[in-house]
């Protein structure tokens, strides 16, 4: 045999690794920060949904974690040239995040997965997610927004202060309808009537979307079987390598009884909604 | 000997029985797949190695199904697998284009059903197989057919006879004397030996009280284990005469050459890549610098260089 | 159940066969000597374990004795011993006036010389013998005692007879199955199992092409280890009654938590004190915290806590 | 059986961990940097000679070296509250040294091992000392001096402009003499005159004293044997534990043909100068 020699790529290549510097890192509230990076391509290139790897710094004193993390891209600017997260703050990796200051640097693997899909057919759309999730949803409601279509956005939180990037919604052109727990308009109850009154209006979407809340997504989904409104939902799941390889982010999708395990880095992170299990 | 400006002109190419790769950097089976296409290019690497198929459909263990630890990371995925069926027709085609050799990684839960797998998978396009006999051994109570040259020679025996491509055996680290069952594979026809699977271990969340694993336990891989997997490649490597391809905690071009000097003939890169996707082709510069640096013209001329020390005390407990 | 009050209040105080000891932690041989006297108040330990001593002198392995590795370190020190007699003259008045129970680590190249040694320790002042096993047998190929069951069981027999101190024997990882080897210690009489000595591994220096140990290959300990010892600690718990005692990689109180929900009744912490040597007395306050905020009255319920998964995919590779 | 209760300690207890302040880390050139931090005690009571153990911070991107680092302590300042270190950038554990800023903060152990003895007795010593061993010697200069000793330093180097300390020498009292590799003065023949200049002036030290240098040693040996001066000399050795548990530091002693093993840490660092072998 002799010496292979390599041929011309036959794949595009679309990610990235890359040591990305930090412009700022502002809290949102007492438990979400703002992350925005410098970025370019492929880097800016993420759509709505998907998602980028993190390798966490060591911080508090504790070594950096082993494996990366997993974050919805919050905001891709290939004109500023510009990469935000909005997280929260929850164990070693996210806390580790929670100390870059301008200046420093973040490596950075992306972009990743599946995102949402809009069918161009599409005229209105309803977003409806709480804490976190709005990080995945608020660029979906501009993609929408930039393909014509109206917008519902039901942002629920615990209290009327912790509602994140409403501001974002509104200024994507959406209707934006914040629901709480502190005056019980987040109930699921409540948020029935809001999304029947939409049918019952004449205003019933052609699609509805949601990410992070298993209550959430039983409601859409209840919701969509019986008025047959397709649904996506982003869906979230320990990772190691992000990439389809390591087969540890599989969950169970489809027929309940034989259900199908499908990689969320890969196959997604945004799944049909009726397909979905929980999230 | 050569002058840092031919660092173009190394010949980076190794032999590893009848195949000669153009470089000695391979992905571990089941820490790589098409995704890594997205990353870099795949005609860069030594070889391509599959995640281990079987012959029937797996869904693999239950989740959570890796964790975190110091400097490296315990998995039990088990061997989720469509089933050959779909290996040949979905996994298969994507190589074909690609000009690294394919090894086709395979288990079966007895020492026939390898057999007949090794057999069925022996087609064109595929270069070498590679056994994974770390898998429970069914005729064996269960235990790991690599944990012992008996189970060990009985399944390289079998899978000898049913194929005429090269055979590599991947052994396990979960056992007293690893030279020994590399002996055993290698006297019943194998074509190399990879050292290593990973090693058995387990974590528990002081929060939950329960094991990290959905599994209980489950595979050390990473950095942690370089340490021992380095030292079990360099008694493999004194004890056979077919080529060893050494496989644990390979994380950058440094990691390559100890395993290289320890006397393997090629590496395999797993969870390094699941923490820098593209570590593979960084590892091949790396080592094509350091030959230039240090002057060999000919990577292969690493392979075993290690200078032992004149004199070790013997007799001496290691603890 | 408690309240976060009651953190005086707990028993911390654990069982190991007859002995008693205030509380879990105790030095791991070989990385415990009077120096650490300088630094915190010995009478806090839960017990002392001596480094391993020999009958006759030894100087120890050529250096250099030990080499860094991710998240651990590789040590290749051997068992440089002054003798018995220095060793009873100059060491054990040294442990007299403390409180905690003194357990002398005792080493041997046969099961006879052990057997001696075992004899001639059994003095007062010292309340156990810890058989470290792990040395090259003599009469076995220079194969450690302690990798297969039947010379465990010959060594352990033998010194069953010579002594009525209760007998630890510390097990090795480098074997294929340690709960067959601790059944073998405990069907001849041991009365407790320290799992593990140090795992068999090596370092290569990439600028000089040498071992980074002067021995070649030495043992690795440190956090980098404590997956896989943790798992033979959860092994070997199942698989004996008599108590087992963890030493693998433990630096803080969590780690000691994991050893102990997989079924340790105490723990031993070694390189850890290299890196903090104020560590143990560290654990032992973060274990007392540890049972005040989860409600635990006596600490010694920890042990063996761990919540299995109600069903665990079985026949499945761990890796 | 019932259980130990605890008694008082009945040891001192004169070695501490803690995490120190760095109030500056400076380079002194190229290749050295001087190290500051803030310290009560029992740090400040080092003792010429004694040691800290250092754990060294990750650098450069990679993580924190697992062994601490072994340092002779440069001044040990009780009224300031300082402990300084003066260093050579060699290796990952203090190269990360050298990315420490004012504000950080340094983990410390010590104060380790046996420094050197001043005899009542002596009236003159000579401390013979080249690169980074002038950090060890320095402190021993001082204190000669504060016991009204005289003192005489040879300060080797490779230029003129790379000897340190030569002013704290001074300051102590010291007759400073500077000798340098490029105009020759270092040789050991020179050395060597220098030396046997001072028996011949009847100006002959009761002891002498070096660090860090084999050359230099075997010099001091020599001149020692020959004129029946004492002397001691800090050696150096790879350490895990520094504090005499691992045995990882030994080095021969004594007889050439049955040398004794002796830990660095816990019998030294400071050696007779007869009975060490090579340092
Ligand atoms: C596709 C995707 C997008 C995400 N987008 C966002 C986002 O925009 N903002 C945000 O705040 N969070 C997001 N998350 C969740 C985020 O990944 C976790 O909060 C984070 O991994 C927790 O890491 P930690 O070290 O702080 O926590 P630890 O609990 O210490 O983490 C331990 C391990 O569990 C994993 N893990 C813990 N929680 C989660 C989780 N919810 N999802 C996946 N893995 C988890 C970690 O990655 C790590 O492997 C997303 C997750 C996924 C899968
Ligand atoms: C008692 C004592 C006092 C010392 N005082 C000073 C001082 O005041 N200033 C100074 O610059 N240096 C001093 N040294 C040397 C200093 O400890 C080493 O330069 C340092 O450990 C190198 O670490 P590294 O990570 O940079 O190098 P690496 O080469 O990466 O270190 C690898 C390993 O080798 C060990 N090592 C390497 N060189 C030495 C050495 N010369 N001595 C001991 N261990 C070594 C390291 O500690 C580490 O374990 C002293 C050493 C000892 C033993
Ligand atoms: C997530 C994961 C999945 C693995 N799957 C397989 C497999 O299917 N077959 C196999 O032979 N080895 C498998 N391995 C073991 C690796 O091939 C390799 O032997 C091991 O990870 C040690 O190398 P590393 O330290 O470079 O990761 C797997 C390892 C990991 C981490
Ligand atoms: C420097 C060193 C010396 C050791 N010497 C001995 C010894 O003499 N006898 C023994 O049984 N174990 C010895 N060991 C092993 C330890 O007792 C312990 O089993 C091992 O280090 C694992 O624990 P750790 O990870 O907490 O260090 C030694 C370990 C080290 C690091
Ligand atoms: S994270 Fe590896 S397959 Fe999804
Ligand atoms: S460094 Fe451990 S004995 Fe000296």
């Amino acid at each position: 045999m002799t010496i292979v020699q390599p041929r011309k790529a036959i794949f595009p290549r679309p990610v990235a690794e890359q040591a990305l510097a930090v412009l700022a890192n502002d809290p949102v509230n007492d438990d979400y920060k703002h992350l925005v990076l410098q970025a370019g391509q492929p880097f800016t290139q993420a759509q709505p949904g998907q998602f980028f790897h993190l390798l966490c710094p060591s911080g508090d004193g504790l070594a950096a974690p082993y494996f990366r993390r997993p974050m919805s891209c919050y905001r891709a600017d290939p004109q500023a040239g510009r990469l935000e997260f909005l997280y929260k703050l929850a164990g070693r990796g996210t806390r580790a995040l929670g100390g870059l200051h301008a200046g420093d640097s973040l490596n950075v693997l992306g972009p990743l997965g599946k995102g949402f899909r809009l069918h161009p057919d599409w005229r209105h759309i309803l977003v409806l997610g709480r804490g976190v999730g709005l990080a995945t949803l608020a660029p979906l409601a501009e993609a929408a927004c930039a393909s014509g279509m109206r917008i519902t956005a039901i942002l629920s939180a615990r209290r009327h202060d912790l509602v994140m990037s409403a501001e974002r919604f509104a200024a994507a052109g959406a209707d934006v309808l914040p629901v709480h727990d502190d005056d019980g308009s987040s109930a699921p109850e409540n948020l029935h009537q809001i999304l029947e009154g939409l049918v019952q209006a004449g205003n019933a979407p052609d699609a509805v979307f949601s990410c992070g809340s298993n209550r959430l997504l039983r409601l859409l989904q209840d919701y969509g079987r019986r008025h047959g409104i397709p649904g996506q939902v982003a869906v979230e799941q320990q990772m190691a390598c992000g990439l389809g390889m390591c087969f540890c982010c599989v969950r169970p999708f489809g027929d309940a009884a034989a259900p199908e395990h499908r990689r969320v880095c890969w196959d997604g992170p945004v799944f049909d909604m009726q397909e979905t299990h929980e999230c | 000997m050569l002058t840092g400006a031919s660092v173009k002109n190394i010949d980076m190419s190794v032999q590893v029985g009848a195949l000669t790769l153009q470089n000695p950097v391979m992905p571990a089976s089941g820490t790589f797949a098409e995704g890594l296409a997205r990353v870099f290019d795949l005609n860069d690497l030594g070889a391509f190695v599959t995640k281990t198929i079987t012959h029937e459909k797996r869904q693999g263990n239950a989740l959570p199904r890796v964790a975190e630890t110091a400097e490296g990371m315990l998995n039990s995925i088990g061997i989720p697998s469509k089933g050959l069926d779909a290996f040949l027709a979905d996994v298969l085609p994507f190589y074909a284009p690609l000009c690294p050799p394919l090894i086709v990684s395979i288990s079966a839960p007895t020492a026939d059903g390898f057999a007949r797998l090794a057999r069925d998978v022996s087609l064109p396009g595929v270069a070498a197989i590679e056994a994974n006999i770390s898998c429970p051994n069914l005729e064996a109570d269960g235990r790991a057919f690599a944990v012992s040259p008996e189970t060990t020679a009985q399944v390289v025996a079998k899978l000898r006879y049913a194929t005429s491509l090269p055979l590599w055996v991947k052994l396990s680290p979960n056992t007293t004397d690893i030279a020994a069952v590399a002996r055993a594979a290698e006297s019943e026809g194998a074509d190399a030996v990879v050292v290593a699977n990973t090693i058995l271990g387990m974590a528990i969340d002081t929060e939950t009280f329960k094991p990290r694993l959905g599994n209980v336990m489950g595979g050390l891989s990473g950095a942690a284990v370089k340490p021992i997997i380095l030292r079990m490649t360099y008694q493999v490597a004194r004890a056979v005469k077919i080529p060893v391809i050494g496989c644990g905690g390979i994380g950058n071009a440094e990691d390559a050459v100890e395993y290289l000097l320890a006397g393997a003939a090629a590496v395999q890169v797993g969870t390094a890549t699941f923490l820098h996707p593209a570590v593979m082709p960084e590892i091949i510069a790396g080592l094509r610098d350091f030959c230039a640096r240090r002057g060999f013209a000919r990577l292969s001329d690493l392979s075993g260089a290690l200078r032992e020390p004149a004199e070790v005390a013997v007799g001496e407990n290691a603890a």
